[in-house]
């Protein structure tokens, strides 16, 4: 019965974490865009501060109109949001908040599973681009479908790094072996995950696939209303997991001062802190062009990777 | 847990892969019932690597090394498909699954049993024909 | 699977697992099944993901882990990408293709219904009562998978990637051929090595 | 059985985004309007009609890619079991090169794709 509990108690707390998180990651949107372009954004719905813009926008889109274009294919066009979004959630699960067991599952082959899972992520855009039947969202999801890939690589190969160093794929256990000095031994590593997983959420400047105004929002073209919402959420949840991932694993998640009683607190700090600075990158760069994005992945991130891979082989064999 | 079902369930997975390979017209198609022939072998090897205890996991290992040969073929197999596809010139689909099986060979006398095998068998030669003329 | 364990959270017992392997295997034979019979090309292609996935659920059952979640890796988040690109590239429409099936269906349903049959039976009898055993140590885990694989397996291993290198240069081969040839004077000199 | 135990909790997950999905798509249905139209339905082009069929002219480039991606992929999943055991007594130096040769070999291929141009769009 406890058991049962016990279980019941982390599905919601996911679940929670899961509808909770990327909104709070939206509202901050809103209001570090509006301070760092000197604009006001959104201030009026709720009162204090626009407050709640995002539940104005929640309820706009549930009731907003579920358009259909009649040349699509109908089924797969209103189940592809379902296919790029759960596989955030179902992430969530293994990721480690605080010591001692806090963590949705504790999994020996964790952070293996965190990255298969999230590289299903890919045939939602993918086939939502091929069913709207309209050639802007085709070439925008073979655009987003080539672009996840060649980004998944660089996450693959510096993730496989850090658990060269930690020995263990179970996310729990690498959190637990970690140093301070992985820092520093694994921050090339660090940086090329960040900017590959901020490519894989597709955010600027690595908007290509997606952009407004060139190919009016790529696989999404079609999209309206409640569909449309659940694949922008499945954007802000991917921040969500990309930054609580880095946190895992290059800034120690819950390692800090008086750890023990706060460790959930550190990773939450981490975490928000990298949320911030994904918003920032947003408002600083401008847009890359497609094959810029496809050269940046494979003549600089896979190089540096297989780079920190040698060195972290080469410093692992040699202390031990 | 029961042998018969892992074992059973490959069987099947197979013999409807056995199916797709002999039935289908598109090259694409074909290439997807191969994978599931592979996909019944992995389970068959793992059920078995499970079963025996291997010390040094042969069955497992023999999977992933499959998994990897199996990428890498579909990826060929796939850049010949497009290639084709691309010689040909047509906008068309139905072009396409001429590619997989050619026109009429006006030899209906062959017998049913070599018939069946038709599918499969012409693909590869309108490739290699393709692959000629390119 | 999760209908039983949502009544025992605890656990599945023994038979959990064997209901489960069953319920998901039908599942993955249904799927199975649509992805040779289907008219669609695209719905075929994701009749095959669900298919794939079923057997990755199938794999963590006999307690492959590490295998289990290749298979998602590979399977499911690459090749049926490849595969769809692939589907379109060459510009799968939309609705049924009339043509997807050949004149030979039911010979080729015919072949397969015998070797099932044949094969079902033999297995069957075979292996009437053998029984593997689930409940020790994890048999697929990464770390038993990675001791094995660099202790036993070193030399396969490396001649992989003699084979992934010469994949890799093959298809780059064909699909360079294919951008002049297409391109059309991209590359001056050369010239056509085609009509 | 921690291990099944494990896993029931994840497809439980699973059947929570299910759940989470279906519910969200059925409440959608009760909350909008349907008011279809055909100019509603056409296929979105900026405001015009749609022009030709529904196909763009597609690059092969992204074919190249994604099977460069699947090639490197499949050799990053053997990463993951070296990592676990790499350092471990009994393997070191040794299993350090040779997975260092594995990866060679395909870092040439990288290289090799380099050169011939395939990394470049123009």
């Amino acid at each position: 019965m406890n058991d049962t509990l016990d279980v019941l108690l982390r599905l919601v707390g996911v679940l929670v974490v899961f509808l909770v998180f990327p909104l709070l990651v939206g509202q901050t949107e809103h209001k570090v865009m509006a301070h760092m372009q000197g604009r006001l954004g959104p201030m009026y719905a709720g009162g204090f501060h626009g407050w709640a813009q995002l539940v104005a926008d929640g309820v706009k889109f549930a009731q907003k109109e579920d358009v259909v274009p009649a040349e699509a294919d109908r089924r797969i066009f209103q189940l592809a949001p379902a296919i790029a979004l759960l596989p955030y959630l179902v992430v969530l699960i293994a990721i480690p908040v605080g010591p001692d067991g806090f963590v949705g599952q504790a999994l020996d082959a964790g952070l293996f599973f965190v990255l298969a899972v999230m590289g299903v992520g890919v045939l939602g855009s993918l086939i939502a681009g091929w069913a709207s039947a309209n050639k802007f969202s085709l070439l925008g999801g073979l655009r987003t479908a080539a672009q996840l890939m060649a980004y998944e690589l660089p996450m693959l190969l510096t993730a496989a790094s850090v658990a060269m160093a930690a020995g263990t794929l179970s996310l729990p256990g690498i959190v637990e072996s970690y140093h301070w000095w992985w820092t520093p031994w694994q921050i090339v590593g660090g940086l090329v995950f960040f900017t590959a997983g901020l490519a894989e959420l597709q955010r600027p400047p690595f908007d290509m696939p997606v952009a407004d105004s060139e190919i009016i929002f790529g696989a999404y073209t079609e999209y309206t209303g409640l569909r449309f919402a659940l694949f922008l959420l499945a954007e802000y949840a991917g921040i969500v997991v990309l930054c609580a991932l880095t946190t895992v694993l290059f800034l120690g998640g819950w390692h800090g001062p008086w750890s023990d009683g706060l460790g959930w607190l550190w990773t939450l700090v981490k975490t928000a802190a990298l949320a911030f600075v994904v918003i920032w990158l947003r408002v600083s760069y401008p847009r890359l062009r497609e094959d810029q994005l496809q050269k940046l992945a494979w003549t600089v991130l896979i190089p540096l990777s297989l780079a920190q891979i040698a060195l972290t082989g080469v410093v692992k064999v040699v202390i031990s | 847990m029961h042998l018969a079902y892992p074992a059973v369930l490959a069987v099947l997975l197979f013999c409807v892969g056995v199916y797709g390979v002999l039935a289908r017209r598109n090259a694409i198609l074909v290439l997807m019932s191969v994978e599931l022939m592979l996909n019944a072998v992995n389970l068959n090897l793992v059920a078995f690597d499970v079963w025996l205890r291997d010390v040094v996991h042969s069955g497992q290992a023999l999977t992933l090394f499959t998994i990897t040969i199996a990428a890498a073929e579909i990826g060929l197999g796939l850049a010949i498909v497009l290639l084709v596809y691309r010689n040909r010139g047509s906008s068309d689909v139905d072009r396409l699954t001429d590619l997989a099986e050619p026109p009429e060979h006006g030899a209906p006398g062959h017998g049913d049993g070599t018939a069946s095998g038709a599918g499969a068998a012409d693909g590869t030669a309108a490739d290699q024909n393709a692959e000629a003329t390119a | 699977m999760n209908h039983v364990a949502a009544h025992h959270p605890g656990f599945l017992s023994p038979t959990g697992v064997e209901i489960t392997f069953v319920l998901v295997g039908l599942a993955t034979l249904g799927a199975a099944l649509l992805t040779v019979t289907t008219r669609q090309l695209v719905h075929a292609a994701l009749w095959l993901v669900v298919a794939l996935g079923g057997l990755a659920v199938e794999y963590l059952l006999l307690t492959a882990e590490f295998i289990a979640w290749v298979q998602v890796l590979i399977y499911v988040g690459s090749v049926v990408v490849l595969l769809l690109f692939g589907l379109m590239l060459t510009k799968a429409p939309i609705g049924r293709s009339p043509d997807a099936d050949s004149e030979n269906r039911w010979v080729a349903l015919g072949v397969a219904a015998a070797a099932a049959v044949t094969l079902v039976w033999v297995v069957v009898d075979a292996f009437r009562s053998t029984w593997v055993d689930l409940h020790g140590v994890v048999q697929g885990s990464s770390h038993a998978t990675g001791e094995s694989l660099f202790r036993h397996w070193v030399l396969p291993f490396e001649a992989l990637s003699v084979l992934l290198l010469a994949a890799l240069v093959g298809a780059i081969v064909l699909s360079r051929r294919d951008g002049e040839s297409a391109g059309a004077g991209s590359t001056s000199g050369t010239g056509k090595e085609k009509s | 059985m921690d291990y099944f135990h494990g896993y029931s909790v994840v497809g439980l997950v699973a059947v929570v985004g299910v759940l989470f999905v279906t519910v969200a798509f059925a409440s959608g249905r009760l909350l909008r309007p349907v008011v279809p139209t055909r100019e509603k339905m056409l296929t979105y082009e900026c405001g015009v009609d749609p022009v030709g069929e529904g196909w763009a002219h597609t690059q092969i480039k992204y074919y190249v890619y994604s099977f460069l991606y699947v090639i490197f992929a499949v050799d990053a999943i053997f990463l993951f079991p070296w990592a676990t055991v790499f350092a471990a007594p009994g393997f070191g130096a040794t299993t350090l090169v040779e997975m260092f040769v594995f990866i060679g070999f395909l870092a040439v291929g990288l290289l090799y794709a380099w050169k011939k141009g395939v990394l470049e769009w123009t």
